[in-house]
């Protein structure tokens, strides 16, 4: 059966030039970079070079990057590591309803341990309003935490923006990049951020490594404790071979990324436009242009996201809906409802994410196969009866008149 | 994840559908925690002559109502309240511990659509009721 | 040239089996655990069979293990998840003074958040008294943890007693497992311990991934924060490659154990009797009889650890001074100090760690190089003269008055 | 991790031993910090003749004993004061930053040499000194 991979936003199949470089260091070049043999500092050479690549995508120094054990870890690191080495200026923490769960819990773990947090609000398109910063900063803030682009329905926030707002107030200021990094262009001088997650696996790099960009003088805790890796940053053996495949990854995606985006525009631009022709009673999540280059998320109405998800992968699509962690939930996601979709609306969400093997063919097969299936599916649906066939995107207020009707 | 069942009842769900000349129907679920369903049912001398379902929801959801709609064909109504919805689950083979409290209401559901039909027949309820909650207890 | 790697301790060569089963998902099998559709329940099931692979190699449960994203990660969240979630029950901690640095410094960053510590001492073999660690109890003691072998000097400690001891009082038990599993018998039951730690690097798997076992009911708050993955107890994209690759290279090592420790621990204690016999002013660090069957640990009087290392690696011989994470710092061993070791003698410590790949040949090789680098680098100590050719062992206190000699 | 000029000294080190009846005896260091230098010397016509070390430490400080009484040959005592600790860093491609403190001492044993030489002779030190802490500058 065909096989049409649009889950790119949750994990990426690593270049085959990747799985190559991590070889060796699966092999022969097995050594520990903390030793201190010549088979050990090929290792060390290695890291060194791989914090290279990493530092040029960046526009950053090397010495300023830290490689952790996933994006996840990453973000752990820069909020708590963050918020307790400079626990002194502030215990308040500024971020946003729509951040990555590895953000909004390490927040939450936080406000556990006697520190204070406000979670911003976003617009209807997932945006975050730069005045809302500002209005949320006290003398007591230290941190600010913003994602450069949402996971599920690809907004690209103003970072620029709000990392100048942050400068002027002497706050902190990170942003989980795990969405971006390789995707679209970074320089964290001139995003002007602090600190900043990004993820290999998003990028066609391994699974399981990660890196936390923190700009030189930024004071951070170290989050795993123990030997002097990293810089005495993070301890723990390194993941040679994932750190190796990282840095190749990212540095073939930077190199392309022009291309890429240009591509990836058009072929989800086409997918967006051949949905809303051949579908009624959708909607478009997320910005319509302050978007992720691979992102499309859709709200079909009248149906769940989970027996799409099925039904999609009888035909070999592989989608998601809401985010890949939280898909084993019962709960719509957070992200969707803070943009102010009604629960049942949020639940029928379906994420296609596109990536570097994605084909014009793939969509056209999407194309093909989604509106049987969407038909199917409200066939099927106790709400189909009342839909009219009227392809005009009903707002939320008629969704809750109908929802209403059914007097739950 | 789920049982090779439960994606056989939800790639070829029995049943679906609304009888329109319904003699009882059960709406069960919320639509805000992402599940409804709807079962209508026909009667004839005691026994369950027909059933169909609509349902808004997982896979889970779409599998349990084809197959309470299944179970439940040619039995007399005391028998039809008997299904539980932990034996929906079990005839499926089981279901995801998450999936036992939310999405396995398809006895319930069917249990509505009786009592709406003994209601419309001006009669009470039959004796023995089948444990409700218990669907939810292994997970 | 020839290359003997003789720092097994430090890191292994990941097994060619090893490889082959990481490959698929670093491959066609990359999809991300927590998606739903047919080939990311793949990547699941692999989990799923790692898991249940390495419980089974602990005679643990499947649903008591969680990976992480090394040994140190697993410390980390053992001693510092399990104070947290327990710290209503106490706040004190008892720990030795010879863990590795992931043990020691999770607990002193507790310190740091107030929580108390104790560091129980060890005997001049490095063995922890059972009776010392009873005695430190106090109402409020939360968690022992004891590592179940020193990763320098390899004694084995008196685990079961202590777990016993531990039981008694009411107190929870981790043990750093990390030079253990896979080398020696482990059953969690036997051990009778709460937590326990491993690492896939140290039993030819690959770098960056480990697991913390937690034994059903014991609660442990969730060190990496985020989505839900491991059962909600460990968020971040799982590195499925690489805990397929810890799964299978366990389930190897924990199939040849037998064979392999008797192989090893001839072949040990034949390094240790030809190092003895042929270098005079050497003594053997650890216990005698209770050691890991890899390991063997020197002290060589008179010169110092780093340039024995980078002698050794002239000729194509890998080892150690003290632990791998430690050896870029200019301190000697903390272990070999806790043990009653003077400064001077500790500074000459040599680990030659034993492993898989390692041949009567190797060993014949070291006691052939070994003596005469010895010889040329106290020939160049200014120590090198007061010493008499008596190869009888010195003990601590002639090497105090010889150093006090020099009027330092 | 070091230069192949540090790796170059010290696999094969000039000037190892100690010159028996030298004119001047340096020593520093503490062996429990892990380095110990001896450096000893023979002055002729104000000019030292030979320099000879014994070292205890690790491979930088072995190589800086090594360069440092390299360095020191044929120069004249005033020149020999003023080799710093950097310097000897420097020419040997430089060391890494832990190491310039604690392993970077061959040129304060030169100088105690030298000093030890001029006590013996009844003499001070002459006016200029170099800047002995500058070693550790970089790190
Ligand atoms: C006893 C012990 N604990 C913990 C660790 C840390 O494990 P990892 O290297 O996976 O971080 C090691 C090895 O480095 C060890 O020997
Ligand atoms: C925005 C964002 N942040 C953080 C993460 C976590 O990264 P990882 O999967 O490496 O743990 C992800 C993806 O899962 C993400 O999309």
């Amino acid at each position: 059966m065909k096989l049409v991979y649009l889950d790119n936003a949750a994990t990426t199949k690593p270049r085959q030039e990747v799985v190559e470089a991590m070889l060796p260091f699966l092999g022969e070049r097995y050594g520990n970079p903390s030793s201190i043999y010549s088979m050990a500092r090929d290792a060390k050479a290695a890291l060194d070079e791989a914090r290279g690549k990493v530092a040029k995508a960046l526009c950053a120094r090397p010495e300023e990057i830290i490689f952790t054990g996933s994006g996840t870890e990453a973000d752990n690191m820069a909020i708590k590591g963050v918020a307790y080495a400079n626990s002194r200026r502030g215990k308040h923490i500024i971020t946003s309803a729509i951040e990555h769960h590895a953000v909004l819990d390490s927040v939450k773990r936080l406000e556990k341990r006697g520190f204070q947090a406000t979670f911003l609000p976003v617009d209807s398109c997932g945006m975050v309003d730069p005045k809302d910063v500002e209005a949320a900063i006290t003398d007591d803030t230290v941190l600010i935490s913003i994602m450069h682009a949402n996971n599920e329905v690809g907004t690209i926030q103003p970072i620029e923006t709000i990392a100048h707002i942050a400068k002027n107030h002497g706050v902190l200021f990170h942003t989980d990049a795990v969405q971006t990094t390789g995707h679209i262009p970074i320089d964290v001088k001139q995003l002007g951020v602090d600190l900043l997650s990004l993820s290999g696996h998003k990028f066609k790099g391994p699974k399981g490594v990660g890196a936390l960009w923190v700009k030189k003088g930024v004071k951070v805790e170290r989050y795993i404790d123990g030997g002097g890796q990293e810089g005495n940053k993070r301890a723990g053996t390194e993941n040679v071979a994932g750190i190796v495949g990282l840095a190749v990854a990212l540095e073939l995606s930077v190199g392309e990324l022009e291309q890429e985006t240009a591509r990836l525009t058009q072929l989800r631009d086409y997918l967006i436009k051949g949905v809303r022709e051949r579908i009624p009673h959708v909607r478009l999540n997320g910005h319509p242009t302050k978007r992720l280059p691979g992102n499309t998320s859709f709200c079909f109405e009248f149906i769940e996201g989970e027996s799409l998800l099925l039904s999609l992968d009888k035909v070999g699509i592989c989608g998601s809906s809401g985010s890949a962690c939280t898909s084993g939930s019962l709960e719509p996601s957070h992200v969707l409802l803070a943009m102010g979709l009604p629960h049942e609306i949020a639940h029928g969400s379906l994420r296609l994410s596109l990536g570097h093997e994605t084909t014009p063919q793939d969509i056209d097969y999407v194309l093909e196969m989604l509106p049987g299936i969407v038909s199917r599916l409200r066939a099927m649906s106790p709400f189909g009866e009342e839909v009219s066939s009227d392809s005009a995107c009903p707002c939320a207020q008629e969704e809750h008149s109908l929802v209403k009707s059914h007097q739950f | 994840m789920y049982t090779d069942k439960v994606m056989d009842h939800f790639t070829n769900p029995r049943n679906v559908g609304e009888i329109q000349d319904a003699d009882g129907v059960g709406l069960v679920g919320n639509p805000i925690c992402g599940d409804v369903m709807k079962i209508t049912i026909k009667v004839e001398g005691g026994r369950i002559k027909d059933a169909k379902f609509k349902t808004f929801g997982c896979g889970a959801a779409i599998a349990v109502s084809s197959m309470v709609t299944e179970l439940v064909l040619g039995k007399t109504l005391e028998e039809a309240l008997e299904i539980s919805n932990k034996a929906v689950a079990d005839a499926l083979g089981g279901l995801p511990p998450k999936k036992m409290h939310c999405s396995n209401l398809g006895a319930d559901a069917l249990r509505k659509a009786i009592e709406d039909y003994l209601e419309k027949q001006g009669k009470g309820l039959p004796e023995s009721r089948p444990d409700s909650e218990e669907g939810g207890e292994d997970s």
